[in-house]
Parts: structure tokens; C-alpha cells; sequence
């Protein structure tokens, strides 16, 4: 068994509303050192590993997972017994 | 595609960089005799995205003044960005429809979220209070992964933004077929209620006056949309992708609000939105319709991202902003608007009596044009047409009279159908009940929404079905316009007038022009004799995919109606075991 | 009686909410801006639906680190009835007025429609004017309804007889078909379907108009007494 | 400048609905080997160092970036220069 571990992130340049507000937010509750929020999103998976794993997870990425128009994403793999 | 201002007006000439941009060689020439020189990059853009089809309906401009567009209770008609109709009691319904067809087919969720975004910018600029969305949408057959994807994506676009913002969606269609498979269709219609008194233009007048910015800040997002929404889809589509805005349905919902209350102020001269080609299309044409012409200082412009170009500023598709202009020495007051909303107005140029749009950066004059060059001098073009090949076919044929023997299983197969099947999952996903106006939900003939304080109501839909105007332009096209009156009509109103959204394929084609002409003419023809003048619209066109297979033509009609007393109100549904049924008509 | 409807930035149901209390219910009633707010002069606190900060980071969250919830908390403590409804409700839950959270509907998607509640305690400021197991109408709007809480919290609820509304059939996942809850005192309560859309004939029907009405006989009852 | 790196996570127990219907979905494109998938949110926040950094996100996570009822946090601080 594997532990995917995917990280989604907005591409550089694409407006990422949810982080402004929270950047917005966190400098109103007087947290004044933080300059700027960037919000994704993180995955594990479970699933049990294959030849091509990689590829697999490529493809799940592309296909499904992240946007490719607006999104970049990363994994790390992680055996689990 | 070039983005830095290195690009010197030699190479543009000379490598004809000006053709990347959607500029033919003839409307380069004429932008160098304009100018009596040639363009600069930043000056390219500005007419590049405001030459083009999207902003100056240089194809469809001789057809769309067939419409009748006049009528007693007209109050705007086609020009501003949405229309007017008087409905009583110095109130008045303010509507429109708009596209997101290639940017929906790109990304779809942010595609079709924008372009409900946008419609609604148009509709609130002109003073009023949304209360309405519909949609009409086309999609090509549900057998292919890729086109439930889109399908199921922008459906999700449409309620992420609307349901957020507060506006009900209302009503729409959704047909599918496999002319639609490359390219699919995303009409968004917004619906406004405003008092005569509240009505507001989107004019730079009063010279020496201020230029005012308000809203998200300005990214390299959407950079030439408006170029990208009038070419055919292809493979490299798919490299421009970069260009697909996001939108931030909060900051439209606090642009709302803030708005609506600025123009509750006497220091207020004008206001427009920044939809397609931004910053170029808003402060040209609020300019030009004013008889003025306009400085701005692009340094001051607020930018989210480091370094950029003018070139990159004024053909940016950054979603929610709009631009302002104010009476000089009051910018403050106006600013105070705004920041109860946490919104920053910013002074970014002043009116002018040059009828010049002139644009600073760093020191530096990067563009100095005529106003009026921008706005209206783009050209016109009366494209060939041809009666298609297929149309004497099918006129030749016999007409068809289908052999039904097993009644029953034929109604199920046709209810089967996914468009004919109920919407209920697509509707569903809409909030149809907020603001507590909605009398008649998505399930009806048309949508009913009483107008608070008074017994009256507001029928609304969207109708086209594109398969009649398929078949014969002309009478589909009367046909779209006659369906709508009738959804008008058995929900209990009388119509008021339209707003259309003209998607077809290639003008450039003289067989889709052909159709684009006669469905016009149909419409039309339908309009004038019901009384329903066309009080705004919108043209998209290159709706082509892949193989450069056009979709249908698909005219899109959105009518709104008065409902004269609430009691008048009427749905579609059965209301009990032992009514009798009958049937009006031929 | 007087409302309070507080508005956030992005609120939108928070005219539909002064409309109910305001014409629906006919008491004196107003908008006010969360960061203007006074909020001690009012008989109830009304938190309306919508998407407050564009419901970011998750629903309520931002609305609820505004420095008004320390107005409400302290409106709560003295015992005022305080009404979430769907945004609202997500607000009062990440105050920690509520117990429990909110996570994303089971079908990840936003839903609109009426549903049929059954009124679980009729015993509360809120309910008096329904019958105990009463089946109502309402209309639900959301895509963050679905209520969590571990188990001895639900426990807790059943016992306390803190569960005031549940889904006959539930359309998002909640525990225990949960709709709406109050807190222990009783004088808080969060719900996702939205009362305020049920106030009329003309747009629907009128089985959300006597939770309003309940409130105001309690504050009669009470100021009654109170006289 | 430091670059914070926050994972929130769904406590273990609590139901993931976003990363069930993630998981349904991978199963229908046939990814057989898919098990469970989780979905949680990572943001990246830029922060002008202080003494008392750790301190100062345990606050910000406790106060609004997580919800203790259903998640848990944990972050990485990267040097920015
Ligand atoms: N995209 C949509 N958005 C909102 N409502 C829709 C949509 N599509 C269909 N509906 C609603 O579903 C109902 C049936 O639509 P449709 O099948 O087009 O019927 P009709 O042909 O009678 O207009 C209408 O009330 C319509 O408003």
C-alpha cells in the first residue's frame, strides 16, 4: 500500500480570491507580519501501488485531480505497511 | 504572443505581428492612415481588441440593425450595456444576455462563472438592483466524457457565482446535440429592477472631471479575450489557455452593494463596467459617447502582479472592476463608498476636450489615439452570403410524418431524451428562491417574480430552438421570438421586448452568414409584429470546433413580460383529476 | 419588538430576513452593518443566510473572527433569542455558540428546493407555534449543510432536547437528520433551511412565519411579566 | 521572510464527503487500485519573521485557518530570501 500525498496549487498569476481573503482577515486580527496567503489543496490517497505507479498518478492529476488550466500540482509517495 | 513593450511599430508592421492580434492587413492599413503613422504595441492592442467582433460587431452590425429596437416604453434601447423598458410607477426592467461560449469551452467552471459575472456588471452599472439570471446553454451529446465534463462544470460555474452574489437563477434552457460537441454554448441572462430616477450612463463627460477605479486589481488574466472570442476554436486554443479569467463572486457581490449606493450620489457622472477588453473598451467608449476624450496614468493603475505592461494592463479581462468617472475635487466622497466595502476607488485620469485617449506610464506617453477611432471608426463588413446546399435539399424533400404505432413507448423514448428530460438536476444546483421575489421557480413556462411594494410581476425566459432555425433560418427564427411571447403569455404576462444572443458560426462563411441573416430577418419580422422591440443582445460568432464544424445557429431569445396583477399568475402544471384540457391554435 | 439583521460583508439574505420580520411578522426591524453595529438596543439578533466573505477558508469562518460576535456572545449570555439561518447557522457554529461544525454536502453539490422538517421540540422561543412532530415546509438553499458533531455531542443534544428540527428525509448528510439546534439556554438557534422563505402565500407558503411568531409571543410572554 | 507551510486535515473519525465523491469518482475512470482519498487544504502563507513565529501560527491556525471541532494542523517554516 502507498500513501500519495498531492499538493494542488494555484499556477503563479492566477487570482486566488480565497487567499486574499483570508490574507485580508488575518491582517484584521492584527497578524500585521503576514504579507500574502496562497490557498491549495491537499491530498493523501491510499491506493495500492502498480508498475506505473507514477504515471497513474499523473494521469489522475491531470484527468481529475487538478485543474491543468489554472493549477499546478506536486506528490510525494510513501510506502505504509 | 508579444507582450513587452521592446516590440517596436516597424516589426509590427513588418513581421505582421498585428495579424497574431486578429488585425487583417487592410485594418492594420487603416489604423496607420488614422494615425498618420504607424501604431506603437500598446496602440495595436487598443484596436486590436476594440476592432474586433466581440467589441465592434464589424460583421454583424448591418444585420442587427434590421431589429426593431423602438417602442413607447423603450426607455434604453441597444448601446449601453443593457437595455430599459418602463414597466409603471417610474419603474423599469433593465435586461440582457451575454456569452461566455469560448472561454466556457476552454475552462469551463471559470468560463461560464465569469460570464455570469459579467452580465450582472452590465446590468447593475446601468443603476439597477439584479434580481434575475437565466441561462440558455448547448452542449453537444452526453455519450462523450469530455462534454459531460463541460456540462457538469459549467452548471457548477453558474450556482459558484450566482448563488453567491445573492440573484436567483430563475430559468434556462439546456439542449444537447452533436453540433454542439466541440463547442458548447453559455448564454447568461441577468434581469435588474431600477426607479426612472436611478438611471445611470456610461459617459466620461465634464471635462477636467476624474477617472476612478474600483474593484479586483488588474492581472495578466483574460489578456485579449475579446480577440480570443471572435476566432474559430483550433488546437492552439488550448495554448491560449492562460487567458481564462477567475472570478471572485465576493468582490462582485460587495461591487454590487457599493454601487448601488454610489450612484445614490450627486458626484457621480458616470459608470460602466470593465468587461470585454477592460480597461481599452470601458474608458474609450464612455469617452466617445460623451464627445470627449480621456487621459489615464496607467502607474496608478492597481495591479496584482509585478512589472506589467501597459500593452498587458489595457487588454487585460481582469474580472470585477469597474470604471468611474466623478466630478473633480469630490474623489473623496466617493471613495468613502467604497470603503465601507473594503473597496479602494483609485484616481487613475481625467476627462479631456482632445477627443484623444491618451495613456502615461512611467513617464511616458504609450498611446495616443483618437477616441472616437477606438469606438466607432472600427470597420464594417456586409460578408457575402449563399443559400447553403443542405437547405434546397431539405426544401426539396417531402415533409416527413413519422409512423407511430406504439404510442406509449414513443413517449417514454422521447422523454428520454436528455433534452427533452426534466432539468430538475441542473436547476437544483441554483438558488431560485433569494431576495423571496420568486413566485415561479425553473419548472414553468417562464419564471415569475413579483415586484415587492406593488401586485404587479415580471414573467421571464429563455427560448431557441436551434434545430427549426437549422432547418430554416427564417421561420426559426420567428419561431424563437413567437415561443418566448408564448411562455410570456401562459404565465400571464404580456410581453415587454427581448434581448438576444446571436451564436453562430463563421461569418466569414458565406452559408452561415446566409444564416445569420435570415434568422435575423425572422426574428425580426416576429418582433415587429408582436410589438416586442429588441432592447439589447449580444453576437458571438466562430463558434466552430475542431474540425471547423459549425455549430446551429442558435439565437437565443430572452423576453421578459409585465404580469399586470399577481392574480394573474398561472403555471404550467396540472392542478387536479377532472380539469378539462384544451387546445388554442391551429 | 425590535430585530436586529446583522450583515456581513456578503450576506444575502439579510433583506429577505428584515422583509420577514419587518412586513411578514409587521415589528420594527433593521439592517445593520457588522461593523457599525450597537447592538443592545434590540430584542433579537437575526443572522441571515448568504456567503459571508464569499465563503472562504470554510462557511462562517471570517464572519465569526469579527469583532460583532463578541456582541452577540454577550447578546446570547443575557439571554436574547438569536436566530442563525444557513450562513448564519455556520457562523453561530464557528463562534462556538453552537456546538458541532459544518462540512460539505454528501453530493458535493448546492441544493435548492422545499423540504419537509419535523419540529422535534416545540418547547423552545422559536417553536411555540408549531405541534411537537409537526411536518413543515421549507425551503433549503445551501452546499455546506451537512452537520457534524462527534458522538457523545449528539448525545448531549438528544438529551437536552437541543435538537429542534430534522429532515424527514435528509438531503445532506447531517447527523441525526439534524437541521436545526440550539444551544443548552435555548435562546440560540442555527438552522440551514430558511424560515424567512416561508413567510407568504404568494411566493410559497407560510410555514416559516411562526417561528417569527413565536419569537414575538415570547417576548410579549416575557415582557409582560417584565411590565 | 518565511514561507509557512500549513496542512489542515480532517480529524481522523470525521467523514470526508469532498474526498468520498473524489474517490467515487477515480473508481469510475478505473483506478482500481485507488483505496481512500482524503482532501484537506495547504496554504502557503508569507510571514516577516518574529521571535515568537510558532507561537504566533499556532495562534493564527487555532483562531481562523482551522476549525478544532473537525481538523487538524500542521506546518513547516521555510527561510525565504
Ligand atoms: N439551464 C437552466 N437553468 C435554469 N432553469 C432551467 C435550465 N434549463 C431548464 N430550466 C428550467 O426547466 C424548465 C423546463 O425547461 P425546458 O425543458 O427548456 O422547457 P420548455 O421547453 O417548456 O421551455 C423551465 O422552467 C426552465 O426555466
Amino acid at each position: 500500500m502507498r500513501k500519495v500525498k498531492i499538493h494542488i496549487t494555484l499556477k503563479e498569476g492566477v487570482l486566488d480570491p480565497q487567499g486574499k481573503a483570508v490574507q485580508n482577515s488575518l491582517r484584521s486580527l492584527e497578524y500585521d507580519n503576514v504579507n500574502e496567503v496562497r490557498v491549495g489543496k491537499y491530498m493523501e490517497v491510499m491506493m495500492e501501488d502498480t508498475a506505473d505507479i507514477e504515471k497513474q498518478i499523473d494521469r489522475m492529476c491531470d484527468q481529475l485531480l487538478a485543474n491543468p488550466v489554472i493549477e499546478d500540482y506536486s506528490y510525494t509517495i510513501e510506502e505504509v505497511v | 504572443m508579444p507582450s513587452t513593450l521592446e516590440i517596436s511599430p516597424e516589426q509590427i508592421e513588418q513581421q505582421r505581428l498585428y495579424r497574431e492580434m486578429g488585425l487583417s492587413d487592410e485594418e492594420f492599413k487603416s489604423i496607420t492612415k488614422i494615425l498618420g503613422r504607424r501604431p506603437n504595441h500598446t496602440e495595436t492592442g487598443l484596436f486590436s481588441v476594440m476592432w474586433s467582433e466581440h467589441c465592434s460587431y464589424k460583421n454583424s452590425k448591418p444585420l442587427l440593425k434590421k431589429f426593431p429596437t423602438e417602442g413607447p416604453h423603450v426607455l434604453q434601447g441597444p448601446g449601453e450595456g443593457a437595455g430599459i423598458i418602463d414597466i409603471g410607477d417610474d419603474q423599469a426592467v433593465v435586461f440582457k444576455i451575454e456569452s461566455h461560449n469560448h472561454p466556457s469551452a476552454v475552462e469551463p467552471y471559470q468560463g461560464a462563472a465569469t460570464g455570469v459575472g459579467g452580465i450582472l456588471r452590465d446590468v447593475f452599472s446601468m443603476g439597477a438592483r439584479p434580481i434575475a439570471l437565466l441561462n440558455s446553454l448547448r452542449f453537444g451529446s452526453l455519450k462523450h466524457p469530455r462534454v459531460k465534463f463541460l456540462f457538469e462544470e459549467v452548471v457548477n460555474g453558474i450556482a459558484g457565482y450566482g448563488n453567491c452574489v445573492g440573484v436567483p437563477t430563475v430559468g434556462g434552457e439546456v439542449q444537447f446535440d452533436d453540433a454542439y460537441n466541440g463547442n458548447p454554448l453559455v448564454n447568461a441572462m441577468c434581469v435588474g429592477l431600477i426607479d426612472h430616477k436611478d438611471i445611470q450612463k456610461g459617459i466620461a463627460a465634464g471635462i477636467g472631471n476624474t477617472v476612478m477605479y474600483v474593484g479586483a486589481k488588474t492581472g495578466r488574466d483574460g489578456i485579449h479575450g475579446a480577440t480570443f472570442a471572435s476566432e474559430e476554436l483550433s488546437e492552439e486554443s488550448e495554448e491560449k489557455r492562460p487567458s481564462v479569467q477567475v472570478g471572485d463572486p465576493f468582490m462582485e457581490k460587495l461591487l454590487i452593494e457599493a454601487c448601488l449606493d454610489v450612484i445614490q450620489h450627486d458626484a457621480l457622472v458616470g459608470i460602466q463596467d470593465m468587461g470585454a477588453a477592460g480597461l481599452t473598451s470601458s474608458a474609450s467608449e464612455m469617452a466617445s459617447k460623451a464627445g470627449t476624450g480621456m487621459t489615464m496614468n496607467l502607474d496608478l493603475i492597481p495591479q496584482r502582479e509585478l512589472n506589467m505592461t501597459p500593452y498587458e494592463m489595457m487588454l487585460s479581462e481582469s474580472q470585477e472592476r469597474m470604471l468611474l468617472v466623478v466630478e473633480k475635487g469630490r474623489e473623496e466622497e466617493i471613495a468613502q463608498v467604497f470603503k465601507k466595502y473594503d473597496l479602494e476607488a483609485v484616481s487613475v485620469g481625467e476627462v479631456t476636450d482632445t477627443k484623444r485617449f491618451r495613456l502615461m506610464h512611467k513617464g511616458e506617453k504609450v498611446a495616443d489615439v483618437p477616441v472616437d477611432s477606438l469606438a466607432e471608426d472600427a470597420p464594417v463588413y456586409h460578408q457575402p452570403w449563399r443559400v447553403p446546399a443542405y437547405y434546397k435539399e431539405f426544401q426539396a424533400m417531402d415533409n416527413y410524418i413519422p409512423d407511430v404505432s406504439d404510442y406509449r413507448k414513443t413517449l417514454l423514448d422521447l422523454l428520454k431524451q436528455p433534452t427533452i428530460a426534466s432539468k430538475e438536476w441542473v436547476y437544483d444546483q441554483y438558488d431560485s428562491m433569494v431576495q423571496t421575489n420568486t413566485v415561479v421557480r425553473p419548472g414553468s413556462d417562464s419564471a415569475v417574480l413579483r415586484v415587492r411594494g406593488t401586485d404587479k410581476a415580471l414573467a421571464m425566459t429563455t427560448d431557441c430552438n436551434s434545430r427549426y432555425i437549422y432547418l430554416d433560418p427564417e421561420t426559426g427564427g420567428k419561431i424563437a421570438v413567437a415561443e418566448a411571447a408564448r411562455n410570456i403569455v401562459c404565465s400571464g404576462g404580456r410581453p415587454l421586448g427581448l434581448t438576444d444572443g446571436l451564436n453562430f458560426g463563421s461569418p466569414e462563411n458565406p452559408e452561415i452568414f446566409w444564416q445569420m441573416e435570415k434568422s435575423v430577418e425572422g426574428m425580426s419580422s416576429a418582433c415587429t409584429e408582436l410589438g416586442t422591440p429588441v432592447i439589447s443582445g449580444n453576437v458571438s460568432l466562430y463558434n466552430e470546433s475542431f474540425g471547423g464544424q459549425a455549430i446551429y445557429p442558435t439565437p437565443i431569445v430572452g423576453m421578459v413580460g409585465l404580469i399586470e396583477e399577481t392574480k394573474h399568475i398561472t403555471q404550467s402544471h396540472m392542478k387536479q383529476a377532472g380539469d378539462l384540457i384544451y387546445i388554442i391554435g391551429e | 419588538m425590535k430585530f436586529a439583521v446583522v450583515v456581513f460583508p456578503g450576506s444575502n439574505c439579510d433583506r429577505d430576513m428584515y422583509f420577514a420580520a419587518k412586513d411578514a411578522l409587521g415589528e420594527e426591524a433593521d439592517l445593520v452593518w457588522y461593523e457599525e453595529a450597537d447592538l443592545s438596543d434590540y430584542d433579537a439578533i437575526l443572522l441571515p443566510g448568504g456567503f459571508s466573505y464569499g465563503d472562504y477558508l470554510r462557511s462562517g469562518a471570517i464572519a465569526a473572527t469579527s469583532p460583532i460576535t463578541e456582541q452577540i456572545r454577550a447578546a446570547a449570555e443575557a439571554g436574547k433569542p438569536i436566530l442563525g439561518v444557513c450562513n448564519g447557522f455556520q457562523v453561530l457554529l464557528e463562534t462556538g455558540l453552537l456546538p458541532g461544525a459544518m462540512l460539505s454536502n454528501v453530493n458535493q453539490k448546492f441544493m435548492c428546493h422545499y423540504e419537509t422538517l419535523i419540529v422535534e421540540n416545540n418547547e423552545t422561543m422559536f417553536t411555540s407555534h408549531y405541534e411537537k412532530k409537526e411536518k413543515i415546509s421549507i425551503p433549503i438553499a445551501h452546499g455546506d449543510g451537512n452537520y457534524y458533531c462527534d458522538e457523545a455531542t449528539y448525545q448531549a443534544l438528544l438529551e437536552n432536547d437541543q435538537i429542534v428540527f430534522t429532515y424527514e428525509n435528509n438531503p445532506n448528510g447531517s447527523v441525526g437528520d439534524i437541521a436545526g439546534i440550539t444551544n443548552e439556554a435555548g435562546n440560540v438557534l442555527g438552522m440551514m433551511p430558511h424560515p424567512e422563505r416561508a413567510v407568504e402565500k404568494l411566493i410559497g407558503n407560510e410555514d416559516g412565519l411562526r417561528l417569527f411568531q413565536s419569537i414575538l409571543t415570547h417576548w410579549r410572554n416575557n415582557h409582560a411579566i417584565n411590565a
